[in-house]
């Protein structure tokens, strides 16, 4: 049996480097690699470019590692909700790259697909699409975008198994199964390891060849970041 | 003149039975409230959900279990969940029927600009562009004047675009709008109490209203 | 709740006309839809086109309507198996276009995320590659080929509900969820018809919004092609 | 000389563990049964399946559970099921380790011609074109002569191609060649009982061998 498991977040990142091209799962604080992010925090690398959907908040995600200057620059949609991420990016600190939510879903899946550029007609006529090649196809004018090139992807999970394989929870599946196939290395954080054989194998996201390290997380704070609720009637 | 939930409820009347919809954040999430009873119809939300359920019981939250604004949600019997990539996947393929989204400005030939001011900081488009860009049938709510009174329906959008001739129909608090092929507004209905010759006055783009206008019916 | 449910293959292959282009899923004779194909047999429609990776076997699958010339071509990346097939195909009357499977399968899939065309190594510099753009990215050649445009897609899934979710089991999905996601119409076809809720949304694996009508099969005959199978010890 | 399942043996031991392996139809499918104890691999059967296990007892066989070869197989604890997009998609971007797959002509510039004869039944080059396009570690299992005793390994492919410029190792019933990154095969192991000089005699394309090459070892 061919097994991915490390001993925990701190080896699983040993080899991210200052300068290091990562992707983070989650969408929001919803499915992020906390302890990841715990980890890289601690190691204390710098000058990351972080390809997420959104920059955490002030005290939590990505938010953390922006809190300790570890990140150069941002590939996001989306990064509201973040004084320090504010503070940072007027400063120019921190480098801020935005673009279409589909757009950042579909090049890291055209990565995994072994696919170098996708077409999209997001931004199309806006300033997004400067400086990039537009190519009409039936009458539609698309985008041409390039696939990522990240050298580590850090997902999260709801359960994984020692090969390496996924299965996500809800919508906190989100990026994590695209990013998943997209990265150099990716590295796997799941709420519960477990053996291979207990995962059903129509029931999962990710094969494990995407995977090259697993292990199962310490700790899952899991915050809410928008806790709406309705009155029982 | 009507509220935010008179605009919702008015886009409300646009939806038919067997649609799946996304809604933006704002005004467009308070469509869901208005959706008249035998209209079946399955809300998308773009972080990967389709059949979007109401908010939890307090204390049923489940932090695994967001919708495109972050809220915390429910599922509905006949959900799925999906990654980011087939959400958009299906976007762009137009599965998604109909498509509501707030905006700060609308031009006469469809454009729109919702996500970016220049000089203020600058949050991000998330996943507007991808979706205006790729629905067939999108309807903007959004409101006719700014707080200075300047017109929001304009000839020419001033603020940078989300997207381009794109958007088919304008709800304000004024008005319902149709944007014809050829560009210009045409105004199909008037809010409760408001004048043709008030929406004029307040459209700085083309009005087709001549014709005048029925004034809406809510109920 | 939205009702996709059509009362059997009649009824949903209802619309499918003379010169209709369909995509029919499965690999070899594995998830195939019987009962669609017996309906269209019965029907009797004429020209079509077929995407699909196999042409089935003499009497079974696609194999059915070629013995009663119902197919003008056949589009496919592998067509063995077949004497009838054969015959049509060196008398003329049957036109196929051989592609290379992944480029088959994500042609689909480009359909089904509105993507107009995809890159490719798969046939660089053979006659695969004839007339079309060939394009370098980072030092290697791709052609581009285009997404399909199918007025039909039927497919067969173990399970669904009546908004259309489905779930495959085992081999069985291969090209059924990427040509579920690519067809005009997509019909669905189900060994188990069931209602909504009994499906748990983290295991479907085709969204009931690429779904148009969905039906239980009347019969699965489910033929294997190889048996092969080893000894007890 | 080896038979098909010396072949199949021989290339057994270029497996390395960890492996993620494809293996086409023929003598590749051979060399599952030779994989060495203490080397894991996961077997990938391009219809949708990481982690093949063998045939089915007799009255376990599922018409659900098949190879590319449409052979009824078995699932192993850790497998994953996947669709055909998926399945190339991990193809196509390199997660696959090694491919194993046959071929009627190798070049010495490492084409591969494996799909189809001008005047024959063309049955269509399934998923080969893909694999040979994509895949960063191939070796071709195949016969070093035809049945008219001409040599299988060419200057030039005559047959149309699958693939160009791919090929890195073949292994043949008389030898292991790798395939030079500057063109020709270079010769490094020989056959039990065949000598340099055959291996010469039989090969047309470009062959390195003057530093001869040691016979190789299977057990």
């Amino acid at each position: 049996m061919i097994n991915k498991v490390v001993t925990g977040a701190d080896e699983a990142i040993r080899d991210i480097k200052d300068g290091s091209t990562l992707m983070l799962g989650g969408f929001g604080l919803c499915g992020i690699p906390e302890n990841c992010i715990t980890a890289l925090v601690k190691k204390g690398v710098k000058r990351l470019t972080c390809i997420s959907n959104n920059a955490g908040v002030d005290d939590f995600g990505i938010g953390l590692m922006l809190q300790q200057r570890q990140v150069k620059k941002m590939i996001s949609s989306y990064v509201g909700e973040n004084a320090e991420f504010e503070r940072q990016l007027l400063s120019g600190e921190l480098e801020v790259e935005l673009i279409p939510q589909g757009t950042l879903a579909t090049r890291c899946m055209a990565a995994g697909y072994g696919m170098p550029a996708i077409f999209t007609p997001a931004g199309v006529g806006t300033e997004v699409a400067e400086g990039k090649e537009i190519r009409n196809f039936n009458g539609k004018d698309y985008l041409m975008e390039y696939a990522f090139d990240a050298d580590f992807a850090l997902v999260k999970a709801w359960k994984g198994d020692t090969t390496g394989n996924l299965i996500f929870r809800s919508t906190s599946r989100n990026f994590n199964p695209v990013m998943a196939m997209a990265g150099k290395i990716t590295i796997a954080e799941v709420e519960e390891l477990v053996e291979p054989g207990t995962l059903d194998p129509d029931h999962i996201h990710t094969p494990g060849v995407y995977v090259h390290r697993i292990f199962q997380g310490a700790n899952y704070e899991k915050r809410i970041e928008q806790r709406t609720v309705r009155p029982r009637n | 003149m009507l509220d935010k939930n008179g605009i919702a409820k008015r886009i409300a009347k646009e939806i038919k039975d067997g649609y799946y919809v996304n809604l933006g954040i704002g005004i467009p999430t308070l469509v869901a409230n208005f959706i008249p009873d035998g209209i079946n119809v399955v809300l998308q939300s773009e972080n990967g959900l389709l059949g979007m359920g109401p908010f939890p019981f307090e204390g049923e939250e489940d932090a695994d279990l967001i919708n495109a604004g972050k809220q915390t949600i429910t599922t509905l019997p006949g959900s799925s969940i999906f990654d980011s990539a087939m959400s958009f996947g299906m976007i762009r393929s137009q599965k998604i029927d109909l498509t509501i989204l707030g905006a700060m400005e609308v031009s006469e030939n469809g454009d729109i600009a919702n996500w970016k001011i220049p000089g203020k900081m600058v949050k991000g488009m998330g996943g507007a562009m991808d979706l205006v860009a790729s629905a067939k049938n999108i309807i903007v709510a959004m409101q006719h004047v700014n707080k200075a009174g300047e017109s929001k329906l304009l000839p020419k959008c001033s603020l940078p675009l989300t997207g381009v001739n794109c958007i088919r129909k304008v709800v304000t608090e004024l008005a319902v709008l149709d944007i014809l092929p050829e560009g210009g507004f045409k105004l199909i209905e008037r809010a409760p109490g408001v004048s043709v010759d008030y929406i004029k006055q307040v459209t700085a783009g083309k009005l087709f209203a001549d014709d005048g206008a029925p004034e809406m019916i809510l109920d």
